[in-house]
This record gives structure tokens, C-alpha cells and sequence, in this order.
């Protein structure tokens, strides 16, 4: 079943694939002003997605969200066939039925992405009891991304204490935007909330800049080495922000512009370009050629996407049953 | 009488929550961004009465139960339908049933709210109607309103209502315009369905944006020389049984229409209706028109598919009249 | 053939599980309480694949739902119906729905348990038939046996079903004993009904322990010279529409018995396949006996007045062939 | 609307409750053997409904769960209703229609009571913000009954985070009696989680002898203190054990003999009379006569329920709606 791809093995990989990423969502983004479905765009914390996923092996499996983009693409996926889904057509990962907003890619290892928030959580102990069972390839993980709203909702502690309890090789990854849709986290629960939670249960907690990709891939390798060795799970809030609005269109009137600004001003790509700069792997001409080979593959995709055939309607009631 | 003004569903829906927000000071509204959606009813009501809350439509439910058997009025926005089961046990098992279990030591005045139904292209999980599931939950009521006037008066009498009632919007209808009275003391009681064309060949049963799909058809029809009579239920718990017998019993033919899955749906309810209480003037089969039994997709192409459009209704008429012919 | 013996529908249910986790070493059973009630299977099968679980309802079916899409074969115990409502958004976003969201990349092979019924005094927070809501929830399925066989053979049908099945234990059958064949490889394919006593005046048509008061009002009928047929559906999703069909188009008369509510319920879609599909066979309205719209009181007293009682259903039947001759 | 009870004022009159209780859930469990219906009874906790109900004034409510025979008499309700409701009479506290497993008294501020575990904690914040919206009387607070296994719900950490963040007055009282129905509290969670998990949400959170009816109590009022002065929520974690099965009846088979002897050897009762001796306050004589008293109160208790009449057949859809 699985055809993963290999780790990508630099940090240079990783500004390409952070590059892929914010390309891909800015055209769904141009999209969605065409009149096509919104998305929830993950724009800003794409640092999360590669580095966690770069800590990943194929036998590893990943269980996410909403705001799936980034670890979708970080893991393989081909935008043409992700944005073929988004716009409905027979050639996206669902063939049209998901949309953007629960696209899984079994053959990537992307299993169960869960729009219903916590539903991710509620589904990821499961694939690991599974891998904990045989049933995957030997020593396989499993990674399951939500966001800080997510952590609200109680079966966030049913999935971490069964996690705990079963000791499953489970890897929690709390992607902490800031933001809850239209709410604050700080209006929802206890500033460090998230991570006292966590350790209530008493598993591995780490919080780690998420807008650092090499952080995050150095505190992933690290929670994913302890769920190797002790088959036990691990938790990581990968603290980062959402920069657009929570769903396109939202033009986040209720986001102060200095919140904006300040992590405008700590955004993850310029951060990996200016730490590639400084180790001389990139310069200003090598920036500008990724960036333009980024932007002609995402124009190829478009093409793929929109003209790829509506599914019929004959096949509606397709797949309700196996 | 008062003026009437035009506006959009989503606003009847705001105007309601402040006029009954004014008229009593226990009335509350609450939900994951109810306070950054209605910034307006804050400013005028303060923080306390409209509240963001922690994600977790489950508390949400379970406060508002708690809240309303102590007194206030609780109003909650559970966004979109499918997100209440995660709110079902508040709902079923503590709103619908502890007046009953407690001997009616408690009322529950609560309203929870939620979005459903096609043309956002959002996919199954967040578009799946399932008003039928609380039609079968013992202690609460239901109602799904098809315009904006509709939206105000059902809202409020729902708030005014003493025991829990599950508000359900159709997302089509939300940027829908419609004449909408001002008068604060206007409301449409609850199961009460409303006759929006008046016909003796059939009787064309509906709720939510479904209703005008059946006018539509309703007119194709006429031109065809034959009269159908359009129901909408609004209520859809309490049923209004008589205006949809009498109907029938004047038309001898009922089609029932919605967007939602037919299998132990509302139009099952009201075809079990008219067959035992009206049976014998039924002179055809009933007809049900309605989703299939399926998640909605996402796609566009397959998400119009899943909707009753209006030819449907007229082809399924004009064979269940030839029919009806055949079989008298 | 294989040996028939006696036993229980606990037996049953438990000889189902013993057979099937001999059969595939991928199915295995979790739920609060399911070690220390089946020690028996844990001495068998060891304690990996018998699991007591944590009291968390939503995260018991949430891991079925994971573990059955990577292969394993999840039967979950959520003990009683009315806890399934913590269960709802694994059962009806996830079970039912990402298989066909993903355009078929999962299958999801997992059965969920849950007692109801009338008979213990227990209250409507654990006597409450929601077998409906799940009737109405696409892509599960959906099954309430009657009697010890059925118990055994479909319990096995629906752990090896690749899809999600509810199976619903009525509590009033559990110590009630019946002959069951030994076979392990008999079942009882889902979406088929059983004829337990042919007749050609009325169908009457029930599910779980109903089924027995259907049998015995028809005996009392049968003396008075009226022959009833008696339909169990045993699976009501997907529901045997044909078996149902020939019998009314025989019998000319359908009433549907069961102890659930009736609004939206099982005896509501009956009534609207047969006033849809079967009508010019009809010769008199279709009837419902059902619950009332009411959560069950504990109260020994009010609870059996929920139960139809077989004098309800001859009664019934007396004045609906009265009704039918004057109609006809 | 509030009747509710004076404060029982000294220790002797929390033993005389606590014989009460038992006496009471011993009649229950004979009447179960010879056909009524079952009860789960709350023997071996008896200390913890006194200890909490003894800090609580009748402006305060109480919300709780299906073991709640304890909290009820605590708080004054009349043994003779009680068991008319348990056998289904009109006489019951809800006329029958609730049993044992849900019973609300309305006019004692025990209000809600849920038998779906979690259940009460879904509502109790909703009781504690009327009242902190004015809808009790000034100053009210709430309190919370709920087991342990109710902890493993995703809706504890819901409530609970809402309490906090809405600063509301509840307290959370949670008897660890060490079992969840068939199912011992160390198959389901790790040990201390109860308090870790509490903590995690940042409230204060005090585990005390919950078969010590007067460190109960001191708990109690300590914690009550701080609700009334800060309006914000505060956690018992009553330490107990669950003598009897879970529901009558239930033989205990999965139960090691040894730790009921261990638990039956602390005994809340035994320990309240040898506690009133050692201060002289009791004497055998005295304790008999008490026992005595308790009897017969609880004889005539039964003969009420037994001969309150059964509900008509025709108000069974009373009550659905308001
Ligand atoms: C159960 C449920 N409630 C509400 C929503 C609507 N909703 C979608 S995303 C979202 C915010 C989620 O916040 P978070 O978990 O922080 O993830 P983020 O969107 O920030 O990535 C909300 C409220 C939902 N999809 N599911
Ligand atoms: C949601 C739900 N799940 C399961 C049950 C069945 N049940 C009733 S009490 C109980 C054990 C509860 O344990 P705990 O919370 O520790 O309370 P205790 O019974 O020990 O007082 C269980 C599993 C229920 N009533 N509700
Ligand atoms: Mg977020
Ligand atoms: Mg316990």
C-alpha cells in the first residue's frame, strides 16, 4: 500500500517544499475569489508540516484535519490531484467527493482526515492500535495534527489517556495557531493550557517554536525516536500562527493588525530562507529560480485541475457502501 | 401594523435574537463565535449575554440545559448540523428527557442552532440534514424555516418556547432577501405549516429551500393545466397534521419533498401520516422526492444532484397522475 | 447438520464472538467491561484482542472506527443505546461517512452493541430505541434480532459485513432461550426478513422482542378466524423492502408494531414503502402501533403501558378489517 | 424554592445521617432480592455525601449522578420518597417516573441528576452561571457529584475548562471509589490522574480521606471559601471505595477479597463511631438506640412506598413537554 516518499533529506528540500506549499494555497486562495469552494489555507505554518512530516518513515501513517494542505504536500501529495479535489473533479485524491476539507491520500499512508474537529483525535488511536497490532508495516507511528481549538474539545483527553493507557505509538501534534475560527485561544482556555493538559497525562510534552522548520523537525525526530523505541506516545505543541483568515473568504476584521504584523515579521519561509542565506545553501537568483519553478509547477497543476471531468452524476450514491 | 423591511435570512435571524434579547433579560445567546459573529448584540447587551465559548459544542449543549432549567434562556449557535453529535447526549438524553424523568420538576427554554443543507459545496460533515433524528427525539421540537419572515417569527417564538427547540437553517437561505415585518410582538407559533399556493390536483409537501423548488414546479404545472397545492411545514415538531390531511384529503395526492435522506425521514413520517389517517382519500400512491441515502458529496456536479429540482417534482407528478388514473 | 442446543441470546451473542474470533484473528472486542464480563474469551483469545476500555464512549468508537479502516475488524460494546449518543460523531461523520467522502479509500468493518428496550425499570437514560436515528444515518447498517439464532447469525453476518453495523439488543430477549445450531458457519445474511407465520388477511410486521406479541396476537386472531402474517424484519438497514412488499400485496394490509417511538421510526418508513410501492394493493389505511412520543419511565407501571401488548394489536386488527370492508 | 435543610451541626448528627443512608440503601438492596428493581448503592461512601452537603447552605445546589442515595438524604430528602420512587410510586420524589437512577428534588436544590455518566457534568456549569447571572439566590454556588470513571469522559476536561474560564461557582466533587462499574480505575487511567488532570486545568484542587466525614467536611468548606470569595471553581477528589457491587445485584466475582477487606476495615461509619467514642460523644448504648431510631424510620419509610400507589396508565405523556 504504501509508496511514501523518502524523507526529504535537507533543509533546502524543506524551503522548497514550505515554497510548494504557500504557492499552492495562494492559487486556491486566487481560486476560491473565482468563485470556486473556500479552503482553509494553513498559510504560515508550513514549517510545521515539513518538519513534522520530515521526521516521518512511509511505514508511518498520518491522521489530520481541515487545515491538511501542508501536510498533504510535505508528504507527497501532487497538487494537481489535491487541487482537482478541491475543485470537485474525478481526478482529485477523493474523486470530487471530499472537497478540500477531509482529503485523505491512503496510498501516501494520509488516512481519515476529519473536518469535525476532534474527530482526527478521536480516529488516530485506532490506526495506532492497528499498527500496534500488526497490521502495518513493523514499527510504524502514527501522526495525528490538530489545532489548539481542537484540544478543546474532551475527546482530546479521551484520545491522549487511551494513548497513555494502551501505550500506542502515537505522535500528538498540536499545531497552536492562535486562533480557534473566529476566537482566540486565550479566550477559550488557560494561556499554556495546552501543554499542562498534556502533561496531566503524563506522556512526553515538548512546545517548540512551529515556525522553525528545523526545530521541528529536530523535536519531531526526537518525540518519534521515544514512540519507536518504547511504543509509547509523545506530544508536541508547535507554537504558530494562521496568518489568513480561518476560511476563504474571511478578511479577519477581528484579528488586531499588530497581532498581524508581528507574525507577519516571524514568518517561516523568510526565516528558513534567511537561515539557508547565512549558511550560503541560497541566494537571492537561487531564490528567485525555486520560487519561479514552484510557481510554473502550480500552473500545470491548475490546468491538470481544471480541466479535469466533473464525476457523473450516475455515480452519486458510488461508495456509500464496501 | 407595523412597516415591513426587506432583508436577508441571516439578518431576520439577528433582528430576532435583539428584539428577544430586549424584551427579556434572561435570554442569552452563546456558541463558538457568537460573540466576534454578532458584535452588534454585544455591544448592545453586553459580554455576559452574548458569549464566545471553548470549542466543545458538547459543554455548550450541557450549559445551555443547565442554564435553562435554573432560569435563563439560553440560545445556542452549534454551527453546522453535524457538529451536534457531539452535543447529543445534551440534547437527547438531558434536554429531552429530565422534565419527563423528573416527575416536571424542570422546563428547558433553550434554542440550539444549526447550519445545514447543499450549495456551499462544504461536503458531508458539515452539510447532512438530520432533522429528522431529533423528529424522533422525545422532548424537543423542530423547526426549519424557508424565509427570511419565517426565520424571525419561528426564532422568536422558539425563544418564547419553554422547552428545547432545534432551530435548523438551511444554508441556501441565508443571503436569501424577503419581506420581514418590524413589529416586535410578531412571531409564527410553532407548529403551525403554512399553505404557500393553494391547489386541488396534489399536495406537495416541503420545508426549508426545498419549499421554493416546489413552487417552481408548482407553477411548471399550472401552465400544464394542473394545480398543486404547496405546504410548507416550518414546524417540523409539532407536525401541523391537520393542514397537511386536510390538503390531501381535498387533493387525494401527496408528494413529499426534501433534501434530506428519505429512510425514516419526514417525508416517511408524512407518508405514514396520510395513509393511516387519510387513506381513503388517497387516490394515488404517495410520492417521496427526497436525498439519497448517501453523505452529501462535496463536488458541485454530484452536490446538484443530491438536490430535488423542480423537474423532478413535475415529471414525478405528471406520472403519479397518469397513474392515479390508471389505478381509480 | 450440525447439533442444535439450547441456550440464551447472551449465550448467543457470546458463541458468535467465540466463533468469529476463532474464524479471524483480526476481529477483537473492546468496551467498559468487556474483559472482565467474556473472561471466558480473554482466557481464549488473550487480553490484546478482549479489551476493558477506559468509560469513554466517543474515544471506544472513535479507535474502532481507526483500527477497522487499517484493517482490523473492531466489535465494540457501548452497553446501553442511550450512551451511544457520546458515540454519535464517530458512528455518523466517521464510520458512515469517510468511506464515501474519500471516495471509497476505506472500508470500515466494525459492529457496535447497544442494549434497549423495555423490561428492567431502568429509565429512559438507558431504555430508549434510537435504532431509527441509525436507520436514517447513511452508510451504516443496522440490526435487531428476536431470537437466539438470529442473535447468533447475525452478529456473525455483521462482524464479517465490511461495513459498519449497529447491532441493538432488546434487554427483554437477553435471558430468554431458543435453539441455535453449533454450525460456525451459518449466518443470517443482513437485509433479510424472516415470515415466522404466514396468514393472508394483515401483515403485521416487527422487529425484536415485538416480534413475539405479533405471534401471539396472531394466534388470538386466528381463533377468531383471521389469519395474520407475521413479518420479523431482523435487519432494519438495509431493510428487506421486497419480503414486506409480497406480503402486503397478498395480505392487502400492513401494521407495523414496535416498541420505539413512532415519529420518524421504522413503522413510519413501513407505512410510506408500502402507501409508495405497494398501493393499488392496499385495502385499508396502514397502521402503527408504536411507543409513544415519550422518553420510557421507569415506573413498572407506565413502562409496560409503552410495550404494544398483543391485545393492542388484535384490537387493531379487528377495527382496521371492520374500517377496510366499509371502505372497500 | 429552596427548603433545603439546616447545616447538620456536629459530628453526631453526620453519623446519624450516615446510618441513615445505609440503613436506607440496606432496605433497597433487600427489596431488589425479592423483585424491585436495582439501585446502585453508594455503602462505603457515606462519608463523602456528608462531608460535602454538611459545607453546603440552601442557597447552594447540587447536581449528581445514579449513586446518589447519599447526597439526597444529606441534604434532607425523606427516605419514604425516596423509595417510593425507587419502586416506581407516585409518591416519588418524580412520581415514579425517574427510579433510582435519576432522581432530582427540585424543592432541595438537588436539581439535574443524570444517570449518562458525564451527564452531570455536562450541566452543572449551566446551574453554576445562572447563578452567577443572578438567577439564585445571592452568593449560590454549585456542586458537582461524579465518580471517577466519569473523569475518563471527554466532557470532564469540558467542564471543567469552562468552569475556569468562565470563572464559575462549582464545585467539582469527584468520589474515587476506585471502580467504574466492572472495570477497576487502574485499567482506565493512571494513577493519580484525577488530580494531575484537574490540575492541568489550574484550579485548586485538594484529594482528601473521602471516608473521613470530617476531613470531608473541612475540605469541603475550605474549598467552598474560596468558590464564595473568588467566584471562580475549586476540586475535591474524595479518596473511597465502592463496598457493595455496582448494581444490585452484582456478586463482586472480579473483586479481590482482599481489597474489600482492606477497604472494609476503613469503614466511614465504624470510623465516625470510633472517632464520637474516643470524644466521649457515643457510647454502645447510645449507638444501638441510634441503629434502633434508624430502623424504624426506615420501616416506615417502606410501608409509605409500598403502599403510595402505582402511576395511572393514563399519565404516562405527562410531562414531555412543558
Ligand atoms: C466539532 C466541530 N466544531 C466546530 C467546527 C467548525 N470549525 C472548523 S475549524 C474550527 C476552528 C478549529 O480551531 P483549531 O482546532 O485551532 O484549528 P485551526 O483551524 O486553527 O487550524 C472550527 C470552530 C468543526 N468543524 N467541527
Ligand atoms: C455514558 C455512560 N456510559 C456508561 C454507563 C454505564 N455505567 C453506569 S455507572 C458506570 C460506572 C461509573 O463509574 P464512576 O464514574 O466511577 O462512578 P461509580 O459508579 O463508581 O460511582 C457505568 C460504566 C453510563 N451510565 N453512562
Ligand atoms: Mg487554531
Ligand atoms: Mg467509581
Amino acid at each position: 500500500m504504501q509508496q511514501a516518499p523518502k524523507t526529504p533529506p535537507s533543509p533546502l528540500t524543506r524551503l522548497e517544499t514550505m515554497l510548494l506549499i504557500r504557492a499552492y494555497e495562494h492559487q486556491l486562495v486566487e481560486l476560491q475569489k473565482n468563485g470556486a469552494p473556500g479552503t482553509c489555507t494553513s498559510v504560515g505554518q508550513e514549517a510545521c508540516a515539513v518538519g513534522v512530516v520530515a521526521a516521518l518513515e512511509s511505514r508511518d501513517r498520518i491522521v489530520t484535519n481541515h487545515r491538511s494542505a501542508g501536510h498533504l504536500i510535505a508528504r507527497g501529495a501532487e497538487p494537481r490531484r489535491l487541487m482537482a479535489e478541491v475543485l470537485g473533479r474525478v481526478d482529485g485524491y477523493c474523486g470530487g467527493r471530499s472537497g478540500s476539507l477531509h482529503i485523505s491520500a491512503r496510498e501516501l499512508g494520509v488516512v481519515l482526515t476529519s473536518t469535525i474537529v476532534g474527530g482526527e483525535l478521536s480516529m488516530a488511536p485506532g490506526v495506532a492500535l492497528a499498527q500496534k497490532m500488526g497490521k502495518g508495516e513493523p514499527g510504524g507511528i502514527v501522526a495525528v495534527f490538530f489545532g489548539d481549538g481542537a484540544a478543546c474539545e474532551g475527546i482530546f483527553h479521551e484520545a491522549l489517556n487511551l494513548a497513555v493507557q494502551w501505550q500506542l505509538p502515537l505522535l500528538f501534534v498540536c499545531e497552536n495557531n492562535q486562533w480557534q475560527a473566529f476566537v482566540h485561544r486565550l479566550e477559550t482556555m488557560p494561556d499554556n493550557a495546552i501543554a499542562n493538559w498534556a502533561k496531566g497525562h503524563g506522556l512526553p510534552v515538548e512546545t517548540v517554536d512551529g515556525n522553525d522548520a528545523e526545530a521541528v523537525l529536530e523535536a519531531a525526530a526526537h518525540a518519534i525516536a521515544h514512540i519507536r523505541q518504547g511504543g509509547s506516545p509523545a506530544f508536541l505543541e508547535l507554537v504558530t500562527y494562521r496568518q489568513r483568515g480561518h476560511f476563504e473568504p474571511d478578511d479577519q476584521a477581528y484579528v488586531a493588525p499588530a497581532e498581524l504584523d508581528y507574525w507577519r515579521a516571524r514568518d517561516p519561509i523568510d526565516r528558513q530562507v534567511q537561515r539557508l542565506k547565512a549558511q550560503g545553501l541560497i541566494d537571492d537568483n537561487g531564490l528567485t529560480a525555486l520560487e519561479r519553478q514552484t510557481q510554473a509547477s502550480i500552473a500545470t497543476a491548475l490546468a491538470f485541475a481544471q480541466t479535469s471531468p466533473w464525476p457523473a452524476p450516475e455515480t452519486l450514491t458510488d461508495h456509500v457502501y464496501a | 401594523m407595523s412597516t415591513m423591511i426587506q432583508m436577508t435570512a441571516a439578518q431576520a435571524i439577528n433582528l430576532a435574537l435583539r428584539e428577544e434579547m430586549r424584551r427579556d433579560p434572561d435570554v442569552f445567546l452563546m456558541g463558538e463565535g457568537s460573540a466576534t459573529k454578532h458584535r452588534d448584540l454585544v455591544d448592545a447587551f453586553g459580554p455576559d449575554r452574548v458569549r464566545n465559548t471553548p470549542l466543545a459544542e458538547a459543554i455548550i449543549a450541557g450549559t445551555a440545559v443547565g442554564a435553562a432549567a435554573s432560569g435563563l434562556r439560553p440560545v445556542i449557535d452549534l454551527l453546522f448540523a453535524p457538529f451536534m453529535t457531539y452535543a447529543m447526549d445534551a440534547l437527547v438524553n438531558s434536554a429531552g428527557k429530565l422534565r419527563y424523568l423528573s416527575g416536571g420538576q424542570f422546563r428547558f427554554p433553550l434554542v440550539a442552532m444549526g447550519m445545514t443543507g447543499t450549495g456551499w459545496c462544504v461536503g458531508a460533515q458539515h452539510n447532512h440534514n438530520i432533522e429528522a433524528m431529533f423528529v424522533h427525539t422525545p422532548g424537543v421540537k423542530v423547526v426549519m424555516p424557508s424565509e427570511p419572515a419565517d426565520f424571525k417569527g419561528l426564532l422568536k417564538a422558539a425563544i418564547r418556547d419553554d422547552n428545547p427547540v432545534l432551530f435548523f437553517i438551511d444554508l441556501g437561505l441565508l443571503c436569501q432577501e424577503g419581506e420581514v415585518t418590524e413589529d416586535p410582538d410578531f412571531i409564527i407559533p410553532l407548529g403551525k405549516a403554512a399553505i404557500r399556493r393553494s391547489g386541488d390536483d396534489i399536495t406537495l409537501v416541503s420545508y426549508a429551500k426545498t419549499v421554493a423548488v416546489c413552487l417552481q414546479a408548482a407553477r411548471q404545472l399550472a401552465e400544464r393545466g394542473i394545480s398543486a397545492e404547496v405546504v410548507d411545514l416550518r414546524s417540523l415538531k409539532p407536525l401541523d397534521e391537520n393542514t397537511v390531511l386536510d390538503s390531501v384529503r381535498k387533493t387525494g395526492r401527496l408528494m413529499v419533498v426534501h433534501e434530506a435522506s428519505g429512510l425514516c425521514g419526514i417525508a416517511a413520517e408524512l407518508a405514514a401520516l396520510v395513509s393511516t389517517k387519510a387513506f381513503p382519500s388517497l387516490r394515488g400512491p404517495v410520492v417521496r422526492l427526497t436525498g439519497p441515502d448517501a453523505p452529501i458529496p462535496s463536488s458541485w456536479a454530484l452536490e446538484q444532484a443530491v438536490v430535488p429540482q423542480p423537474e423532478r417534482v413535475v415529471n414525478a407528478t405528471l406520472e403519479l397522475l397518469g397513474a392515479a388514473h390508471s389505478v381509480n
